[in-house]
């Protein structure tokens, strides 16, 4: 495989979106604060929707599908992070932290 | 907008100053921010003490004159006429009346150059650079006036113990007046470019609004307390040198607001061309000092009062004399001393911006204030 | 070698290498960056990244679509908020080194791999004949024709996003 | 090597070079316009006109020591200034100066200006955020609101554009208005709020590109420089440059949206010089109202922006896709 | 008093005057000091004056108690005066510090002045920043010069002088270190 | 809604009357002073730093009074004189102004009994050096008279 | 300070360095810093009549670390000193201070013995390049002491000198 022609397989790009999902879900993982996790999350997103797009653009015989399954996954990342950051900056007032684990007075 | 002041958002402290372009010159605003709102707002002065009030114990009457105009340079001969007059009230001097009007004229003619200084150096704060350059344009031709008259553009020491320096030309009188004509040119230029601006007086129509009682509460005097509804001008209230004599009007706008100041002290430059007009016009003959001025000054023992209205509100002289050539206590009141002391109080709440407007419209000159 | 590398084919594939290099490397910066603004900006870094592979596949307005909106609108937006909720320090500094980092770590590893040798060993079906070009045209065309019921519903998402957030955001003020 | 690549290589130096001149220049141009609305000269001691002025800055500060402050981030501190300034030369890659004059015909042109246009929020962010200076992080915290509140007039403006003309593509905006009649900006049988459409988009990209009078963000007698106050040397000037090259972004594309873009009024000699003209037009009007006004408070500029900007461009939509399907 | 009575006002001031020895007759000699006072019958007097406004500047000299200045600021304040300075006049010879306050009116003319002797080594006087609030800074300056403690002064920080500062420039005796 | 439009439509008027007059002014001549080209003329009384005031031959009114000295504030004036044969009062040795102190006030010029001293028209003093501004006048009267 | 009688070192006989050091001593900006009576005169030079920006130096930075030149308007305390000096350090290389007039000369009409306050001289504690006595000095000496400054980084003059009538 000639390194100057990654692009033009598919299994590049299914690896670096495998790559991306991957190090999201570390991320979600790892990462104490809730922004932590959000951006962890958007690496998540961008990891699936790339593939969408791999598959859509080597394989689907509709070239359009794909780019709308992408367009979809934006416009939800987008009100997913609207409304996680307006979470977490209620949190942030009320506990005064954003690490996750400090929310724990729903226990009880 | 007054909750976000007080709920319990985190806070930070942004100081503004010493050296910041919005304090035109050395004061520093400890502001406590939430966000962009003024929790808490907390002058610090000091930053340009220069003794004047110990200097006033350790020089002669006559040798501190050059002090005062170093208070507040931008309206110096109100200074120099204030302490003048106090020393003359103390050695019961009378002035001879052409110079009185001469001291008249020069104090106005500087008042409008102050009032010019401020408009422009108010509209840089509040972003506008080129009014600025053409109210400097306009003062530079107050400050020729000055000049060829006393001699330099800034800290005059024009006036002495029984009248002043020395007589004014023709040239002079033709100039003011040329000048008059000029500044009645420019001031509705003025209004067009900015007073009437709509962004104008959306920054400034209801911001830092000041009530009559914080007013009288903090002592404010000058355009801050006019433009609160006080029609308070120690030129009619307490009247001094000739000022009787001239038909004028005391500018008095009672909305409270930064634009009513800003009302307040454009008005005022026509009301002080107003009297220099008349002053040229009744300016009598004869000499320009007192005959019979001592020349060593001894005041009787005692204390004396003295105000005058410059610039930026009434400017007191305290003079405790112990009959000596030196003061013995020398107290200058400034008037933005107390103008300032009331920011605080009015800021709370206000967004970062506005307060700061505010602090334009009060027109500060540190070295006053710290004096 | 280097006569391949001038053609635009080439320079190109070197600028794939680049971008597929600012995937990975803004991905790893994202997740394991200690201070959060850092992790924005390797956030930023890795969606400049795909949306320069999208280019690659294609589709040059996904690709500025995703600039536009996840580094103008997401990434911006995740930074403010970093700026107003971080006031000094990082992450938090007492949380002991529990096993979770390993977790993730290993649960992290273990999908990637798995990933990777699902999309490598599956035998994909050959390429199908496109039956449009996949242009702008035809992805709006589809977009409110056959997808329209999907348009609406992810308006009607955002508009409840917006209304949320607003919501949340208005509470937490007095 | 193919012509195709030469071209483009050719067009990347030339557009930085472009950006790079221009910048200073109008840095000149601002400096002399500025002089003469407030009845002085300007600079006029280093070369005919003070035309070297921009030549001397530019050696001042790339030889002045470069400052990084104790407790900045430092890696963001030096990233900011580069990514303020990168996507603007990115932009100009599609603009259209004349008919065969662009880099690249993108056919998502105007919608990869944007695009670029959006990542400069976010270099202001991180400069204002790496600097550890709270006049930074307010100015920057300003800045984003701002931007983001006129991004949305701005981009309904744009959305109306496209509506009309039915392409992304500059090029062939430009080749619709082949003459004065035919401009946007007078193409009443469009929609008949034109004008203020077109009033509506250059408000914008001043509030975009953070120009007088919503220099918010580096008001200097709130927040000393704003966000580049803590940057010294070269990095305040790449800002000042992506500042400059953005304002040039904004007019062009006001140029190519509205007024015709290459295309003449009359008829004669359509080209490069047409567009340079009206470009160069805007541009002195940019510095002409940056030094006529005050600055506006920050609420009045979002109250402009929320209460009559994007109603009127609402409506302004809502009218022409009207006219769209009536006539 | 030159354009209204102020009567009322008088009536409510004298009370807080304190009495003092007034020498009737020839003032005393300026260099005899302070101690060879020798006066035939001093004659006690509310220390109440109306001076003559042309000749010193103002129209009512009121000398009061260090206790009474905030119940004389009360009535002033009253009456619609504003506080116009507060200030500080070193008397070593005396062994006193005198502390001046001035009060003017809007309208019509009327100036005020109330003043006060403390002694010199501890020289406290009650704070009037609760009534005048302006007066919060003036009297700060007042400590910062003279060292005049204002008690119950929310806030006595040097105002004029550095922070750090532990010297009081308008004494008499005050020699500048360094 | 009118006040609204009625404050879109004024505001609005108002910009466009604020750029009429900055544009008004950009085509009038510009005001400025080209100062090292054109050189400003002080006015007769100006008040430069003092000098010594020639006397018909070249050499000085002072009489070494002192008065100067004494009157000045800050204390920036040294005269010194000697007994001389022939002469009135001193005869002047040495004149001593240090200009960095001064504050142009005028005091010693409105103090000098014989008017030996005058204010100079010495409007544009730089230099890298602070010691040159402490003057010796009578040597400055020297080199003038030259 | 001793450092103001050393040569300073840009100024070499490449022609690389003639270039920066024509490029520096062209384009001085100063900073926005007024103390007192002096900064008015400060702005007046800026403004229409003198007009300071002929010799590119009209671009008064707020923030110190965009400036060249430091021009010290007025008369420094005890109370402001530490933050002059802060501002001058914050400024970066190669940068250069004016004392204009007399009270940052050496304290001016402020200095009396025993006096508390002032600084007596901004060269106490920075390195002055310029001096312009005055109080205030008119514009065209601060003009003039520009001129200094950039006689003093190139080597040479290029303005005419006025003498004074």
């Amino acid at each position: 495989m000639d390194i100057l022609n990654l692009s033009s397989h598919l299994n590049t790009y299914l690896v670096v979106g495998a790559f991306l999902f991957g190090a999201g879900f570390y991320g979600l993982i790892n990462r104490p604060t809730l922004i932590g996790m959000l951006i962890s999350i958007e690496l998540v997103m961008s990891g699936a929707s790339l593939n969408f797009m791999a598959f859509n653009h080597f394989l689907a015989p509709d070239p359009v599908m794909g780019q709308i399954f992408a367009l979809f996954i934006m416009g939800i990342a987008a009100a997913e992070a609207a409304i996680a950051l307006s979470i977490i900056m209620a949190v942030y007032r009320n506990y005064k932290s954003i690490a996750a684990e400090d929310l724990n007075d729903l226990k009880g | 907008m007054d909750n976000a002041a007080t709920n319990n958002q985190e806070t930070f402290v942004l100081n503004v100053g010493p050296q910041h372009p919005a304090t035109h010159g050395v004061l520093r605003l400890k502001l406590t921010l939430d966000g962009e709102y003024v929790v808490r707002a907390e002058p610090v002065l000091g930053y340009i003490h220069r003794m004047h009030e110990k200097m006033g114990e350790n020089r002669t009457w006559a040798q501190f004159m050059p002090n005062t105009g170093r208070m507040d340079y931008l309206s110096a001969l109100s200074y120099n006429h204030g302490y003048a007059a106090a020393v003359e009230r103390a050695m019961g001097i009378t002035v001879p009346e052409r110079a009185e009007y001469l001291r008249v004229i020069t104090v106005e003619l500087n008042r409008i150059s102050s009032h010019l200084v401020w408009f422009g150096a108010y509209l840089l704060d509040l972003g506008g650079f080129t009014p600025l350059l053409y109210a400097f344009d306009d003062r530079e031709k107050i400050l020729n006036l000055l000049e060829s008259v006393t001699g330099s553009r800034l800290t005059y020491c024009y006036f002495r113990f029984g009248g002043v320096y020395n007589d004014i030309d023709e040239n002079f009188v033709d100039g003011v007046k040329e000048f008059i004509k000029t500044m009645r040119r420019s001031l509705p230029m003025y209004h067009n470019l900015v007073s009437k601006n709509i962004i104008l007086l959306k920054r400034l129509k209801d911001i830092g609004p000041i009530s009559r009682e914080t007013i009288r509460k903090y002592g404010a005097t000058g355009p801050v307390a006019r433009g609160s509804g006080v029609d308070y001008d120690v030129r009619k209230n307490e009247p001094y040198s000739v000022y009787p004599e001239f038909d004028f009007e005391v500018p008095v706008y009672h909305e409270g607001d930064s634009m009513a100041r800003y009302m307040v002290r454009m008005d005022e430059i026509e009301q002080s061309m107003r009297i220099i007009e008349q002053a040229l016009d009744k300016l009598p003959a004869g000499p320009v000092m007192a005959a019979k001025t001592p020349r060593i000054i001894k005041p009787p023992k005692g204390d004396y009062y003295q105000a005058v209205e410059a610039a930026r509100g009434s400017f007191g002289v305290r003079i405790v004399s112990d009959g000596t050539n030196t003061a013995y206590r020398l107290k200058l009141r400034s008037p933005s001393f107390s103008n300032l002391s009331l920011f605080s109080a009015v800021s709370e709440g206000m967004l970062l911006a506005d307060a700061l407007a505010l602090l334009g419209s009060l027109d500060l000159v540190i070295p006053e204030i710290d004096r | 070698m280097t006569q391949e590398l001038l053609t635009p084919q080439g320079l190109g594939g070197l600028v794939f290498l680049a971008i597929g290099a600012a995937t990975v490397i803004g991905a790893l910066i994202a997740v394991n960056a200690k201070s959060l603004i850092r992790a924005v900006t390797g956030l930023c870094l890795s969606l400049i990244g795909v949306a320069g592979l999208y280019y690659f596949l294609n589709s040059p307005f996904l690709a500025l679509m995703e600039i536009l909106i996840y580094v103008g609108a997401v990434g911006v937006a995740i930074a403010f908020a970093v700026m107003l909720a971080e006031p000094e320090q990082g992450d938090k500094p007492g949380r002991a080194i529990g096993l979770g980092p390993f977790f993730g770590f290993i649960g992290g590893g273990m999908l990637v791999w798995g990933l990777v040798v699902v999309g490598l060993k599956t035998k994909w079906p050959a390429a199908a004949v496109k039956i449009n070009t996949g242009s702008m045209l035809a992805v709006g065309k589809a977009l409110l024709g056959s997808y329209s019921m999907v348009f609406e519903l992810i308006s009607v998402v955002l508009l409840m996003a917006i209304i949320g957030a607003l919501a949340l955001g208005r509470r937490g003020r007095d | 090597m193919d012509s195709e690549l030469i071209r483009v290589i050719a067009f990347l130096v030339g557009i930085i070079a472009f950006a790079a001149l221009n910048a200073a220049y109008l840095v000149w141009l601002e400096r002399k316009g500025a002089a003469h609305i407030q009845r002085r000269i300007g600079p006029k001691e280093v070369g005919p006109f003070g035309l070297l002025q921009p030549m001397v800055d530019g050696i001042k500060l790339m030889t002045k020591q470069i400052l990084i402050p104790d407790g900045v981030d430092p890696v963001l501190f030096r990233l900011a200034p580069i990514l303020a300034m990168v996507p603007a030369i990115m932009s100009f890659v599609t603009i259209p100066f004349s008919e065969t004059l662009v880099a690249r015909n993108i056919n998502v042109g105007l919608l990869m200006i944007f695009a670029f246009a959006s990542v400069n929020v976010l270099a202001l962010l991180l400069g204002g955020w790496a600097s550890n200076n709270k006049y930074a992080v307010i100015s920057a915290a300003r800045a984003v609101s701002q931007n983001i509140a006129y991004e949305i007039p701005m981009l309904i403006t744009v959305i109306t554009m496209v509506m009309i003309t039915g392409t992304l593509n500059l090029n062939e905006i430009v080749a619709q208005q082949p003459n004065i009649s035919q401009w946007y900006i007078f193409r009443f049988s469009a929609s008949p709020l034109m004008p203020v459409a077109f009033l509506i988009f250059f408000i914008c990209s001043l509030a975009e590109t953070n120009r007088a009078p919503f220099d918010l963000g580096e008001a200097e007698s709130e927040l000393v420089a704003g966000f580049h106050t803590e940057y010294s040397s070269m990095g305040f000037g790449l800002f000042f440059m992506g500042e400059y090259a953005n304002i040039v972004i904004g007019c062009s594309l006001a140029v190519v949206l509205f007024l015709g873009g290459w295309q003449d009024p009359f008829g004669l000699y359509p080209g490069v010089w047409w567009f340079l003209l009206k470009l160069y037009l805007l541009i002195f009007t940019v510095i002409w109202i940056r030094w006529t006004f005050p600055r506006t408070q920050f609420y009045g500029l979002l109250n402009l922006s929320w209460k009559i900007l994007i109603p009127v461009s609402m409506f302004n939509l809502l009218l022409t896709a009207g006219f769209l399907k009536v006539f | 008093m030159r354009n209204m009575d102020f009567t009322k006002l008088k009536e409510q001031l004298r009370p807080l005057a304190i009495l003092e020895d007034v020498v009737v007759g020839e003032p005393p000699e300026e260099d005899t000091g302070s101690e060879a006072r020798v006066a035939p019958e001093p004659e006690k007097l509310a220390a109440m004056h109306e001076p003559d406004y042309l000749a010193r500047g103002f129209n009512l000299d009121v000398r009061v108690e260090a206790g009474k200045v905030v119940e004389a600021a009360g009535i002033l304040d009253e009456h619609g005066f504003f506080l116009e300075a507060v200030t500080g006049v070193d008397w070593p010879q005396e062994g006193q510090l005198e502390v001046v306050y001035d009060y003017c009116l809007w309208q019509p003319q009327c100036r005020v002045v109330v003043r006060t002797r403390l002694d010199r080594q501890s020289p406290v006087v009650p704070t009037i920043s609760t009534i005048c609030p302006g007066a919060n800074w003036h009297e700060r300056e007042t400590h910062d010069f003279f060292g005049i403690e204002f008690s119950g002064h929310p806030d006595l920080r040097p105002l004029l002088l550095p922070d750090d500062a532990d010297f009081h420039p308008l004494l008499k005796d005050f020699k500048a270190h360094g | 809604m009118g006040a609204y439009f009625k404050e879109i439509f004024t505001g609005f008027w108002s910009l466009l009357v604020g750029m009429s007059i900055t544009i008004r002014e950009m085509t009038k001549p510009v005001v400025t002073e080209q100062y090292p080209y054109e050189a400003s003329v002080m006015t007769s009384r100006f008040r430069g730093h003092i000098e010594l005031v020639p006397n018909e031959e070249g050499g000085n009114k002072c009489i070494v009074c002192g008065m100067c000295m004494r009157s000045c504030p800050s204390a920036c004036i040294t005269v010194e004189g000697e007994k001389r044969e022939g002469i009135k009062g001193k005869a002047l040795t040495r004149y001593r102004l240090d200009f960095t102190r001064c504050s142009l006030c005028g005091m010693c010029v409105e103090s000098c009994r014989p008017g030996a001293i005058r204010f100079s028209k010495d409007y544009n003093l730089a230099g890298t050096k602070k010691a040159a501004y402490i003057f010796d006048l009578l040597k400055r009267l020297e080199e003038q008279n030259k | 300070m001793e450092s103001q009688d050393l040569q300073p070192a840009i100024v070499q006989f490449a022609p690389l360095d003639k270039l920066i050091a024509l490029g520096r001593a062209n384009s001085l900006w100063p900073m926005t810093f007024g103390l007192a009576c002096c900064a008015i005169e400060m702005m007046a030079t800026g403004a229409s009549r003198f007009d300071l920006s002929r010799f590119g130096a009209e671009v008064f930075r707020p923030s110190p670390r965009q400036c060249d030149v430091m021009i010290v308007a007025g008369t420094i305390n005890h109370k402001m000193a530490p933050a002059v000096k802060t501002l001058y350090d914050q400024m970066p290389e190669p940068k250069w201070v004016i004392a204009m007039g007399n009270c940052a000369i050496s304290g001016g009409p402020f200095v009396f013995p025993g006096q508390y306050a002032v600084v007596e001289g901004a060269d106490k504690f920075l390195p002055v390049d310029v001096y312009i006595p005055g109080c205030p000095p008119r514009p065209e000496a601060l003009i003039e002491g520009i001129l200094e400054l950039e006689e003093k980084i190139t080597g040479s003059r290029r303005w005419p000198r006025v003498k004074c009538a």
